[in-house]
Formats: C-alpha cells, sequence, structure tokens
C-alpha cells in the first residue's frame, strides 16, 4: 500500500505529472471518440441519401456506374 | 469543321487530370482504408509501452527530479504540432497547384488534430512550468511560438467554415496555410530576438542537459505513438470529410433535379 | 504604367470623396491609445514605459479595422472582374490598390503618432523614432492586411476574420517596430532594429502581390 | 512533376501577355509591348479569328454544370446562349473569359490556350459603377485602366450612342438600373476588343437602348468582331445559337 502512496505521490511533484497525463489522455480520446462520431454519422446520412426514395433509379444507377 | 490548317495547340487538360479529379477519393479511400488497422495496431502498442517506460522504467532527472517524466508528453507534442502544420502546408500547396479535391480534404482534417497537438503542448508545457519556475505560463521563445502556431490553426479552421461554398472555403484556407508556412521562420527568429532582448535573468533553459539514453527511449516510443495516432485520426476524418463533399453534391443534385422537369413542361 | 496611375488616383479619388472613413481610422487609433492611461492609471513612468508598445499595437488594430473595405466594394459592384481583365497583370493592380489603402489609412495614422506621443509621455526625442518606425511599418501592414482582405472576399463577418487571421502573421513587424523605438529612446544604436523592418517591406513589397492576386483569382472562380 | 510545369507554364503566359514578369521593368511596358508586336489597329477592331472549344466539361462546387460541350466561332459571329437558369451560361461565358478554368476539355483562343486580356470585352451580371464617381469619371477610368487602347472621341460617341451625354457630369449613384446598365455597356464601345463576353446584356433596359445595344452588336459583329451573349430575350430563327440545356448533365461528382 505504502510503495502504491509514493508512487501516486512522486516525491511532491504528482499532481503535476498525472494532470499532464490526464490531460494528454483526456484530449487524445477526445479527438478519437468525436472523430468517429464524425464518421459514423456522415455514413448514417450518406446511406440515407442514398437509399432515400427521391434518388429516382436513374441516379442510383449512375452513381453505381461512377462508383 | 474543323480545318487541319489551323489545328490549334489548345490547352490540353488531358485525361489525366480528368482522373486526378474524380477517381482519386475513391482509390484513395481504398488506400486509407488498408493503412488505418496498422495505424490503430502501432498506435496502441507504442503508446502502452511508451506509458510503461516513461512512468516505471526511467530514473528522475537528477535535476528536475519526477517533473522530467512531464518532458514524454510535452514534447512530442510539440514535435506533432510543427508536423501536423507541415503536413497541412504541404497538402495545400499541392491542392493549390494540382487543384486534387483529395489534398484539400486531407489538408482540412489535419487541422484540428494539428491544433489539438498544440493546445496539448502548451497546457503540458505550463504543467511542467508550474513546479520549475512556480509561474503557471513563462514568455519563454519556444512556447510563445507554438502559442503563436496555434493561432495559425485557428486561422485555417475559421478561414475554412468562413464561406458558404465548402470548395471557397477549401482553396482561401489553403492560399493562408502556405503563407503562414512561409511566416513561420520569420516568426521563430522575431520571437527568439524578443526574447534575448527582455531576457528575464531567472528563467532556466528548457531542455536542460542532454537527454541521457535511458530517457531517449520513451521519448522515440511516444513520439512513435503521436504520429500514429496522427496517421489512425487522420483516416477517419479524412473518410468523413469525402463523405460530407458527397452528401453535398448529393443534396445539390437533388435541387436541381427537382428543378429541371419544372421548366422542361 | 498608365492603368497603375489610373487605378492609385480612382481609389484616392474614392477616399477623397468618403473623406470620412480614413478620418474614422485616426480616431479609432488616438481612441485606443487613450484608452490605455484610463486602464493602467496616468502614473508619467508607466506611460513612458509603455507608452511606444500602445501606440504601435494601436497602429495594427487601426489599419486592421480598415482593411476590410479594400477589395470588398469592388467585389460586390463587378468591377474586381474587369481589373483582373486589364491589360497590366493583377500583381502589379494589387499594389496600386494597397498603395492607394496606405496612402488614406497609413499616412494619417502617421502624421497623428506625435499627438500620441505627447499623451503617452513618450520623450520629445523619441518622436523622430516613433514616426520613422511607423513610417516602415505601416506599409507592410496594408501589404500583409491587403493579403487577408483577399481571403476573407465574400466571407461572413470579414472584418473579424481579417484581423485573426493577419494578426499572428504581422507579429514580427510588431516586435520590430516597438523594439526599433525603445532602443531608439534609450539612445542605444537601433539601427539594426530599422534594418530588418526595412527588410520586411522589401520582401512584402516582393511576393506579397503574388499571393493576393493568387487569393483574388481564387475568389473570382 | 510535368503538371507543376504545365501550371507554371501556363501561369508565365498569362503574366507575359500582360507585363514582364517583375514589376520594376513595368516602367518600359510601352516599348517592351511596341517590339513584341502586339499591335492593335484601331480602325480595325482587333486580330482575333477563331476561338475552339471541345468536350468542355465544367464543375461548380461539386455539380456538373454542363458537359461534353463544344463550339467554334469565327470572327464575325454572334453567339448567343439560350436555356433554363442554372443550365451553366454564366459559367461558360466566365469559362471563356478565362475567369474559370473548364474541368476537362480543350479551349482555344486564336491557338493560345490562355485568353489575352487586351481582346477580351466582359459585361457580366453587375454594372461595375462606382456611386462617388460621375459618368465621365467612370467611363474614363475604363479608358485609362484598359491603356491607351482607347481614346477621347471614342468616349464622347460612346456617351452618344447610348444617350447619356447629358449625364456626363452627375455621379452616377443618381442613375436608374437602366441608365447605370447603358453607362455598362457604353465601356463597349470605348475600348475596342474583338471580343464580346455579354451576360444578359438587355437587363433592365427600355426598347430604344436595347435598338442601340443590337446596332451596337450588329456594328461590331460585320466589323469583324465576335459577340457571346446570354439572352433571355427571344433570337431570330437565322442567328448562331446554342441551346445550354442539352449539355447540361445533373450528375454529382465524387
Amino acid at each position: 500500500m505504502e510503495r502504491l502512496l509514493n508512487f501516486l505521490d512522486l516525491d511532491g511533484y504528482g499532481q503535476f505529472i498525472w494532470a499532464a497525463y490526464g490531460l494528454t489522455a483526456f484530449v487524445l480520446i477526445g479527438l478519437a471518440v468525436q472523430s468517429l462520431r464524425f464518421q459514423a454519422r456522415t455514413d448514417a446520412e450518406l446511406e440515407a441519401l442514398h437509399a432515400s426514395p427521391e434518388t429516382t433509379k436513374v441516379e442510383r444507377a449512375s452513381n453505381e456506374a461512377k462508383e | 469543321m474543323l480545318s487541319q490548317a489551323i489545328k490549334p495547340h489548345a490547352m490540353q487538360v488531358k485525361g489525366s487530370a480528368k482522373m486526378h479529379r474524380f477517381a482519386n477519393p475513391t482509390r484513395f479511400l481504398r488506400l486509407v482504408s488498408a493503412i488505418k488497422p496498422w495505424a490503430t495496431g502501432v498506435c496502441l502498442l507504442t503508446f502502452a509501452a511508451g506509458l510503461y517506460f516513461a512512468l516505471f522504467a526511467s530514473p528522475p532527472d537528477y535535476q528536475q527530479r519526477e517533473t522530467v517524466r512531464i518532458m514524454y508528453v510535452h514534447v512530442p507534442a510539440a514535435w506533432m504540432a510543427m508536423f501536423c502544420y507541415a503536413a497541412l502546408a504541404a497538402a495545400s500547396a499541392s491542392a493549390l497547384i494540382w487543384r486534387h479535391l483529395v489534398a484539400d480534404m486531407v489538408a482540412r482534417a489535419t487541422a484540428p488534430i494539428g491544433a489539438a497537438f498544440t493546445l496539448l503542448a502548451l497546457a503540458t508545457g505550463s504543467l511542467w512550468g508550474k513546479p520549475m519556475w512556480g509561474t503557471w505560463w513563462v514568455w519563454d521563445a519556444r512556447l510563445t511560438s507554438v502559442l503563436i502556431l496555434f493561432f495559425l490553426y485557428l486561422g485555417y479552421i475559421v478561414l475554412n467554415g468562413a464561406f458558404d461554398d465548402a470548395s471557397r472555403g477549401a482553396r482561401a484556407a489553403s492560399i493562408l496555410a502556405v503563407v503562414g508556412a512561409i511566416n513561420i521562420p520569420i516568426i521563430k527568429f522575431s520571437v527568439d530576438w524578443w526574447n534575448t532582448l527582455h531576457q528575464p535573468a531567472s528563467v532556466v533553459k528548457l531542455d536542460g542537459p542532454a537527454i541521457h539514453m535511458s530517457m531517449l527511449t520513451p521519448l522515440l516510443l511516444m513520439a512513435i505513438a503521436y504520429t500514429s495516432f496522427y496517421i489512425w485520426i487522420l483516416a477517419i476524418r479524412v473518410r468523413a470529410e469525402i463523405n460530407t463533399s458527397k452528401i453535398r453534391a448529393l443534396q445539390i443534385r437533388r435541387v436541381t433535379a427537382s428543378d429541371v422537369p419544372w421548366n422542361d413542361s | 504604367m498608365a492603368p497603375f496611375l489610373a487605378l492609385l488616383k480612382r481609389d484616392l479619388k474614392l477616399a477623397a470623396r468618403h473623406g470620412l472613413d480614413s478620418f474614422m481610422v485616426v480616431a479609432f487609433f488616438v481612441l485606443v491609445v487613450t484608452l490605455f492611461p484610463l486602464a493602467v492609471g496616468p502614473e508619467q513612468a508607466i506611460l513612458g514605459r509603455i507608452g511606444s508598445g500602445m501606440i504601435w499595437v494601436a497602429a495594427l488594430l487601426s489599419s486592421m479595422l480598415s482593411m476590410d473595405r479594400l477589395f470588398q466594394q469592388d467585389y460586390e459592384d463587378g468591377s474586381l472582374d474587369l481589373l483582373v481583365l486589364s491589360p497590366m497583370a493583377l500583381e502589379l493592380l494589387v499594389l496600386a490598390k494597397t498603395l492607394a489603402h496606405w496612402i488614406s489609412t497609413g499616412l494619417p495614422l502617421i502624421i497623428a503618432s506625435p499627438l500620441l506621443g505627447v499623451l503617452m509621455n513618450v520623450s520629445s526625442a523619441g518622436y523622430g523614432t516613433v514616426i520613422l518606425s511607423l513610417a516602415l511599418g505601416t506599409p507592410i501592414l496594408s501589404l500583409v492586411g491587403s493579403i487577408g482582405a483577399a481571403l476573407s472576399l465574400g466571407a461572413r463577418r470579414g472584418g473579424v476574420l481579417i484581423s485573426l487571421l493577419i494578426l499572428p502573421l504581422l507579429i514580427p513587424v510588431l516586435v520590430f517596430g516597438v523594439s526599433a523605438v525603445e532602443t531608439g529612446l534609450a539612445d542605444l544604436p537601433s539601427r539594426s532594429e530599422f534594418l530588418i523592418l526595412g527588410a520586411m517591406l522589401l520582401v512584402a513589397l516582393a511576393l506579397v502581390p503574388y499571393a493576393v492576386a493568387a487569393a483574388l483569382r481564387q475568389a473570382l472562380e | 512533376m510535368r503538371s507543376f510545369l504545365r501550371w507554371w507554364e501556363m501561369n508565365q503566359i498569362n503574366i507575359k501577355t500582360k507585363a514582364p514578369l517583375y514589376w520594376p521593368f513595368f516602367v518600359f511596358e510601352k516599348k517592351f509591348r511596341k517590339n513584341v508586336g502586339i499591335s492593335f489597329n484601331r480602325t480595325l477592331i482587333g486580330c482575333m479569328n477563331n476561338i475552339f472549344g471541345t468536350r468542355l466539361q465544367c464543375i461548380r462546387s461539386n455539380r456538373i454544370v454542363f458537359e461534353d460541350l463544344s463550339f467554334h466561332i469565327e470572327s464575325g459571329d454572334v453567339l448567343h446562349l439560350t436555356g433554363p437558369n442554372g443550365s451553366g451560361k454564366s459559367s461558360l461565358l466566365r469559362i471563356l473569359a478565362g475567369f474559370l478554368r473548364p474541368s476537362a476539355g480543350k479551349l482555344s483562343w486564336d491557338g493560345a490556350s490562355e485568353p489575352i486580356h487586351e481582346k477580351i470585352q466582359y459585361i457580366g451580371h453587375q454594372n461595375a459603377v462606382k456611386g462617388a464617381l460621375s459618368v465621365l469619371e467612370n467611363l474614363s477610368f475604363w479608358l485609362q485602366i484598359n491603356g491607351d487602347r482607347g481614346d477621347q472621341k471614342a468616349l464622347a460617341c460612346a456617351l452618344q450612342t447610348f444617350g447619356l451625354e447629358k449625364l456626363a457630369n452627375l455621379p452616377a449613384q443618381f442613375l436608374s438600373a437602366g441608365q447605370a446598365r447603358r453607362l455598362t455597356l457604353a465601356r463597349l464601345l470605348v475600348v475596342p476588343a474583338p471580343l464580346w463576353i455579354l451576360d444578359e446584356p438587355a437587363t433592365s433596359l427600355d426598347t430604344a437602348s436595347e435598338g442601340a445595344l443590337q446596332s451596337a452588336i450588329n456594328g461590331h459583329s460585320e466589323a469583324g468582331g465576335m459577340v457571346v451573349m446570354a439572352t433571355h430575350t427571344p433570337v431570330e430563327a437565322d442567328a448562331k445559337v446554342l441551346n445550354m440545356s442539352t449539355f447540361g448533365k445533373t450528375r454529382a461528382t465524387g
């Protein structure tokens, strides 16, 4: 237990070090989550537009040809 | 018809430019989705190894004692901030010169990642400064130029979104990125000059003694982790940017599709 | 050469007809500088020390303020298309417009700067250095600012956008402008700062027109 | 690398035809233009004989405006662009004037791949008229901006043909929409150029002014000039017409 405490304390500077690592984790993970959600949202929207009734058969065919 | 006598040497926008402009997004998407699993794998691996070395395996610095561990997070972030701006400027320059659609999207995807890394570099820098010099912010030459770099990123992102027509915003922002890249050495030189002019005596040089071998391994591991993280997020965001441009094209086409029958009848 | 002078004369005539615009810029310049003694307190010692810095920051802000009118009117009424079609290269026409803008806003700032030197308790010997540094600095502000004006043509909220884009790029000018004045005031040899400021002006004069012309061409696409 | 060189070479043409590459030399511009032989005969409109456009394609904000469009204009032709709005008339005119580059296809002005700006007069939707300047000042500005290619006599005659001579010293802000449009059209007569590119020139014009415009166009085409115009007014049967809606593809791009 004592070793864990001193490990956390890092002789007095623990708070700054953990704050720095915590902040890095927060920013990087936040960026990853936001990017993944951004991609999922645009994928869903694109799917919805492709499948939507307004896109007539012709347009979808020409789109597939281009794809 | 076209009499052969005056066959014009016309501006030949040949097939290659045509191929670049259309097939490129789908070909680029296939390339990107091939890289993505590798990038995520390398990123997670090197992060784990880097964190282990940084927190447990490396010795505390004789002078800065434990706070040197913040360097393992701060220095790679500063490197990545510079690297992302270089990537941004290169993508924008190629977008301007060869009118690549994809280069615009790579640049637009890189900007927020670069801004996040710069913010990280500034935050961890000030967290490192507090125990070392007792103040959260020190007007050190490097920290100040990273702060100005952050404003350049902000300028790029804001200009990108400032226009109603997305392609207008992309072209304007790519010119700004190139102009910014030309200005960075001048800004660096003037901030260093300004720093030596108003040099308060008490500031300890940021990089301190030459980095000991045992500290180099976590630093390099974290640098690789950050770069692979950048490639992974870039892959995700570029795919999302290509989707948004397709969505916009489909919406515009729906407007014109519904418009044409109206006046043909 | 004729189109260059024609555009310059027309812009100066337009600026003269709307004389109020350049007066507004000088009024803003004086107002911003008078805010600082009210904020920092009237002690002569403090004002003397920060005076030249405040004059430069105010010059920077007021030239940014007047920058978004540079191409906006021509863009809206269609004459920018015709300027691109004139036989003279667009780069030179951009120089003419920036020169006209500098004459109508930069010059009044330089003329008003001794008045602010008095307000900010800058020693009267220093007025020469303040005027010289502004004389070298304000053209750079107009040149680099014209890049922002060209980039943000047709953007929403153009005025604020220009300042956000261009102020980071103007930091070297601010650093060397203020250090030139301060070393001049402290009777130290300030030749090197003025030389660097002059070098920046020449570099800006050489490179900026190409950037602005590229920005205008993409704006008209 | 090849496309970069082409981009660099294209820019050179654009700059070289107008002024030497670096601006300190612009002082010698007159001498430079004389010996390069861009001679400009004031009586003859200009030496421009044909414009080719083959399989042109234009994309604006991710939408194909038109595709596979080919046309060919000889000197003396008047080409009318007709079609519903949004079918790309203005885009084609801007490509012809050199503002917009076609995303595919070949385009050649008299063999050159870049438009020579002295040879083009462009009238867009907006009137390039400054309210603070008087009618005469506006017109003489466009005279000077195009260098020494027009002259005072042409100024007076242009104002005369469009009936603006009485308003010469009136600040342009007091002009009505029709008068402002006539002032813009007067610019066509002030600065002679072989190619006229007109984007709906007859908007807000009354019948008398429309007649004046039509006679100006006919005079220009008889003198060997070329006119490309987008119009909504009905076109005579024998005129050369290019119906834009046939080329309008509504396929979205990737």
